[in-house]
């Protein structure tokens, strides 16, 4: 019967209209939630952007610095530069982490791979700014939320987090007051500023577009080598366990050492943790052979490795 | 009698049209209101997604697949982990092959929901089924989000399995959603399959023949609708799809409306599955223990992994030298190579009929570009 | 128009004849464009609402209570908008043609009795006018799509064009019909001819048959859904209007829209009998009512246009000519004969079945004749 | 003509030679034994070290079923030499991967019917999947 199918398909948006405003699960057919006002609940596991988690104070961020975040980021939008002090030795906390928001593609890897669950995903997601390069690049202060912060959008995993983390550090030996962070953006010098805003004219632009999308350059931050190098001998009788020392003077330094120490000579110092140790303890692994894995100091980057892979091939662990 | 001079008219159907899906375009020449040439034009989203991947850990590039057909992130998940599986030899664990037989059946019922809808809206029944399409979507969306954290991103699968669980609340959650799809399905089918209208335009256009569509590479629900009786879920029978009791639904004509119909039967086939999978569902790890994210390492040698896309074959061919990065990363995808015959279908036919044919092919932008 | 003559006249005897004159002939003109315009705001809120609903969504609710001013913030967007002229259009052309989609489409009102004893203009050939009127529309489409310099605002124009040509033919084969039954081609007097129990030509075979066909044509003369090929966005972006923007664009729907209202009042009055319904002949407030009942009536052809638009797909533009010149065409022929059956039938009853069976005969051969091997059943192969 | 076969995790890759790809493919898809009728993927590979371009044809057999066979075939780097018969005309289904391919690695596909660049917009004149490739931005960074 030709006609038959037209008149079905009024059956059925008219069930829909009266449905919409008399049935039973009006509910379920006007599925919209009016924004501003109704908010949809998220669930726990939603994820916008990243932040930093603390205990207590601000002071007692759970970053190390240790760069594993930033190298295993995959569009490259973090940027993490280690606290120093006076003297140049490494704090164990960063004094920059920025992250471009513009280029974050809240993929959460950060996340997996952070050893100290110290970056969590936040549910927020207004987060619309007027500046188009300037604020959209989240700084250290902004990143930083309180652990409470966390359990109040995501309770149960944040239980589960402060289930399996040790009990919590302490705060840094000397507590040195507050300093106002300095942020990248400060930091840039006027030619790497001005590559990177080409870099996003370029999008708009003829064929400029620089690979990896960002470049926050983080050696101008780094304190200058003489100044490390005077800076007071480090502790007994490892003296290259100083970041601020450079990898080939620290294997001058360790030259004549066993293996192990040359190994730890070798990493970057930091006593991050990425790998699973501290320094001392992923040199002893390695040395022993219970770990053949020379790839995991993350903050020592390529020429770590590579002269741990030198080091162990010349002592024939691999 | 004399003749009247006519010309021509070439238009170009994009990269601005409302029903190119996407940045797509068609240089059609038209002799009055019929296609007499159609060269399809794409390109305007391309990134290099390829070269990304190169660049990329193996797990960096994992985010990216959700990008290459943003409607179905969770099979393009699939497809990546499961060609680096195939090459690093990695188990993956029964209870992670059942969550992801879970979320890629959800994204072919999402996927085709919307492909009929669309198709539907292009032939203008002004967004109602397409409104009603979402409307379930956004349950499908909600779950994603209650399991992985994102919507359409999902960013799911790790190699060797899941990376969440899913708890006794999102399996219900789940359940609820297959429960009520069926009721979903049937109205829309009264709404639409009888309909005069409808008939009248898609019948008999744009004819795909079986022998051009094998030729031509042609898969998925377009394949089938022409009569190619060729599923990789049943061919591969990849994850653990030989467990499942389910048919593969495969047309004749190969015509607009037998692809309209399968994708429908196709979700009807789906819910089976589903049904299946969230009883059956075995208890264990989700993620297989020799998995690790970081430091992750494939051995040297190149290898091919192809699943069944909601849209066709989605296959990847990856090299690896054995080192943390890929050396090749090539991505198949399924609507940038079915695009082939988009203007053999159109020839002969009008320039609605050309829209409605695109339509019928189901294409996202962010697989044919890449 | 003569009666508000006479009462200018009675209250205020010392207004100059000229003056009162004019009044007379304007304030109509103002009574009927001010309350079609506000109909058209209402429309435009009322099909934004229906359509949202059927499609399960709210529709426009955030300006003013239910979002009643939408169309009023509408209007002010349009207006205040850019108004961009392509650099290749004809400039003249492409002024003149928003200008010239809403003329025809008002000027039609002019024969619409809105109540009783209420019509602007009682021209004793309305039905004819009315008809004639609203197709000089079509040439301000082609003039749209041909001055836009644009290839979709030329496609979009050809099949305006070839459509509305069209539909014209058996919509005034279908009006033929009442025309006949009527005696007159005044529309009060269709009105008035339709007075009585089921009077209304719509309950009459021949009547419902007519309807129908004017109807659908109405829609395929105002490009509604499954009729809107002129404008298919899905396809030819936005047809003859492609180009235009701000007030332009704004003029482009107020046309569409208004030349939709007039239309199902024409509808209205030739086939659900106008203003009539009960008490619309109550003394006092008899206009009053009748107005209801008109509008009312107005209501369900316009609420039926938009179901259909939530609803059904488009035709394709074959199609679309192949059924008003295959089956609306010959179909409003037979009619004429069925009325013609009825007219000189020697009593009611007899009348009644012999055109009911003519015309049932015409329909059911006339959809056989042209669907023939359309609408294949299609049966599917399930491999496992 | 004797390929060079290797077995790798199960896929079975035949090298052949540039001027017998064509007769290959056809046999491939015409023995009744084999029938690859389905050229699933095709792909390009920039060998820098080796300095050579591997043009790689997964194929399948919708008709038995059974597949895939990667089918290889090698060309220089150098842009004018770098060319490989088009199986296009054996599966049509290789037209878009192959103007792909040519469009990012730059190999000509003789008889190919109709081969323009397809991503990359047509005055464009590197290939950008090269190892090679240097991208505008960073060419100026050299400077």
């Amino acid at each position: 019967m030709i006609g038959k199918g037209l008149m079905d398909g009024l059956v059925v948006t008219a069930k829909n209209f009266v449905g919409s405003y008399f049935d039973g699960n009006r509910k379920e057919r006007l599925f919209t939630y009016q924004y501003p006002e109704e908010r949809m609940p998220l669930p726990e596991n939603s994820r916008t952007f990243p932040f930093l988690v603390y205990d207590g104070t601000p002071d007692q961020m759970r970053c190390t610095a240790c760069k594993v975040c930033e190298t295993e980021c995959p569009p490259q939008c973090i940027c993490i530069v280690m606290d120093r002090d006076a003297n140049g030795k490494p704090l164990r906390r960063p004094t920059v982490f920025d992250i471009d928001t513009s280029v974050c593609m809240q993929c959460g890897i950060c996340v997996e791979v952070c050893p100290f669950n110290a970056i969590k995903m936040d549910c927020d997601f207004e987060r619309s700014q007027y500046a188009r390069f300037d604020d959209l690049i989240t700084h250290l202060p902004t990143l930083l939320k309180s652990n409470e912060y966390y359990h109040q959008i995501k309770s149960a995993e944040a239980t589960r987090v402060d289930a399996t983390r040790k009990p919590a550090k302490k705060p840094a030996a000397a507590p040195t007051p507050v300093k106002p962070v300095p942020t990248s953006t400060d930091m840039r010098t006027e030619d790497e500023r001005q590559a990177w805003q080409r870099g996003y004219q370029g999008e708009v632009g003829a064929g400029e577009i620089v690979w990896p999308p960002v470049v926050l350059k983080k050696q101008s931050a780094r304190t200058p080598l003489e100044q490390s190098v005077s800076s007071a001998p480090a502790a007994n009788d490892v003296p290259w366990h100083d970041s601020g020392i450079e990898l080939e003077k620290r294997m001058e330094m360790a030259k004549e050492r066993p293996l192990a120490d040359k190994l730890m000579a070798a990493m970057a110092q930091v006593d991050c943790q990425a790998c699973g140790y501290d320094c001392r303890g992923y040199a002893n692994a390695l040395a022993s052979g219970e770990s053949k894995d020379y790839s995991r100091c993350a903050p020592g980057e390529e020429p770590t490795k590579n002269m741990l892979e030198k080091l162990m091939k010349e002592a024939g662990k691999i | 009698m004399s003749t009247i001079e006519t010309q021509m008219l070439e238009v170009s159907l994009g990269p601005q049209h409302p029903s190119t899906h996407g940045v797509f375009r068609m240089d059609v020449v038209l002799d009055g209101e019929y296609v007499v040439k159609l060269k399809p034009v794409m390109g305007y989203l391309h990134r290099n997604h390829e070269q990304i991947g190169e660049k990329m850990t193996w797990l960096g590039s994992m985010p990216y697949t959700d990008r290459l057909d943003y409607f179905c992130s969770m099979t393009n998940n699939w497809a990546y982990a499961l060609s680096v599986e195939k090459m690093a030899g990695i188990k993956v664990p029964e209870r992670a092959e059942y969550i992801r037989v879970i979320m890629a059946e959800l994204t072919r019922l999402l996927n085709h929901a919307c492909a009929v809808g669309f198709l539907l809206s292009d032939c203008g029944a002004w967004f109602t089924p397409v409104l009603y399409a979402l409307r379930e979507r956004e349950r499908i969306l909600d779950f994603f989000e209650t399991v992985s954290g994102a919507r359409m991103m999902c960013n799911y699968m790790r190699f060797g399995g899941v990376r969440v669980d899913l708890d006794e609340q999102s399996l219900a959650m789940a359940r609820a959603i297959v429960a009520r799809w069926p009721a979903f399905l049937d109205e829309f089918e009264k709404l639409m399959t009888e309909n005069e209208v409808l008939l009248a335009r898609t019948q008999r256009v744009g004819i795909l023949p079986r022998e051009l569509a094998i030729n031509a590479s042609v898969s998925g629900p377009v394949a089938r609708a022409s009569g190619v009786a060729y599923d990789i879920r049943k061919v591969d029978k990849y994850g653990v799809y030989d467990r499942f009791d389910f048919r593969v639904p495969v047309g004749e004509t190969g015509d607009t409306f037998d692809r309209f119909m399968i994708r429908i039967l196709e979700m009807r086939e789906s819910v089976k599955i589903l049904h299946q999978a969230l009883r059956d569902i075995p208890s264990g790890p989700c993620i297989a223990p020799e998995s690790k994210l970081r430091g992750f390492k494939v051995p040297a040698g190149d290898g091919y992994g192809r699943i069944e896309s909601p849209k066709g074959e989605l296959g990847f061919y990856l090299v690896s030298e054995g080192g943390a990065k890929p050396y090749r990363y090539h991505v198949r995808p399924p609507s940038f190579v079915n695009l082939t015959i988009l203007e053999d279908m159109c020839l002969g036919h009008k320039v609605a009929d050309a829209i409605i044919i695109l339509g019928s092919i189901d294409i996202v932008l962010g697989e044919v570009d890449r | 128009m003569d009666a508000i003559y006479k009462l200018i006249q009675h209250y205020a005897p010392k207004i100059p004849d000229l003056l009162a004159l004019a009044l007379a002939v304007l304030l109509p003109i103002a009574i009927v464009m001010g309350v079609f315009l506000t109909v058209f705001a209402l429309l435009t809120w009322v099909e934004r609402k229906a359509l949202g609903r059927i499609q399960n969504r709210r529709g426009p609710n955030r300006v003013g209570p239910v979002g009643l001013f939408q169309p009023v913030a509408d209007g002010l967007k349009l207006l205040t908008k850019e108004d961009i002229v392509p650099a290749a259009a004809d400039k003249v052309v492409h002024f003149l043609a928003p200008v010239l989609t809403v003329v025809p489409a008002f000027m039609v009102l002019a024969v619409v009795p809105v109540a009783k004893g209420f019509v602007p203009v009682d021209l004793n050939i309305g039905v004819l006018f009315a008809l004639a009127v609203s197709t000089g529309s079509v040439l301000a489409l082609f003039m749209a799509g041909w001055a836009s310099r644009n290839k979709f605002s030329l496609l979009g124009a050809m099949r305006s064009v070839a459509q509305v040509v069209s539909y014209e033919v058996p919509m005034v084969m279908a009006a033929v019909v009442i025309l006949m039954a009527a005696g007159t081609l005044s529309s009060v007097g269709i009105v008035e001819a339709q007075r009585g129990l089921a009077g209304w030509f719509v309950f009459k075979p021949w009547g419902l048959v007519a309807f129908v066909i004017f109807q659908l044509c109405a829609m395929a003369e105002v490009a509604r859904t499954p009729f809107d090929l002129p404008e298919a966005e899905s396809e030819i972006v936005a047809g003859y209007h492609t180009e235009y923007s701000g007030f332009k664009f704004a003029l482009f729907q107020m046309g569409e829209y208004v030349a939709a209202i007039t239309m199902g009042g024409i509808t209205v009055t030739m086939f659900l009998g106008g203003y009539l319904g009960p008490g619309s002949d109550l003394p006092k407030i008899g206009w009053l009512v009748s107005a209801g009942w008109f509008f009312a009536k107005l209501g369900i052809i316009v609420v039926i246009n938009i179901w259909a638009r939530g609803t059904w797909p488009r035709v394709r533009v074959d199609q679309l000519l192949g059924f008003a010149w295959k089956l609306l065409l010959p179909l409003a022929l037979v009619n004429i004969v069925a009325m013609a059956i009825w007219h000189f039938a020697s009593n009611k009853l007899v009348g009644w079945g012999a055109s009911a069976v003519v015309l049932a005969v015409a329909i059911v051969a006339l959809v056989k004749i042209n669907t023939g091997q359309t609408f294949e059943k299609r049966s599917y192969r399930f491999i496992s | 003509m004797i390929p060079t076969v290797e077995q790798v995790r199960a896929m079975t890759s035949l090298l052949v030679e540039r001027e017998e790809l064509l007769a290959v493919a056809k046999f491939l898809k015409t023995d009744p034994q084999l029938q690859f009728d389905f050229c699933s993927c095709v792909t390009a590979v920039d060998y820098l070290k080796q300095d050579c371009i591997e043009v790689v044809y997964h194929l399948y057999s919708v008709a038995l079923k059974h597949g895939p066979i990667a089918l290889k075939v090698r060309a220089p780097r150098a842009l004018d030499q770098c060319r490989v018969p088009s199986l296009t005309p054996v599966w049509r289904g290789c037209e878009f991967q192959e103007r792909e391919a040519f469009d990012l690695y730059g190999v000509k596909f003789d008889g190919h019917p109709d081969l323009r660049r397809i991503l990359m917009w047509d005055e464009f004149v590197d290939h950008p999947m090269r190892k090679d490739y240097v991208p505008p931005s960073a060419m100026e960074a050299k400077k």
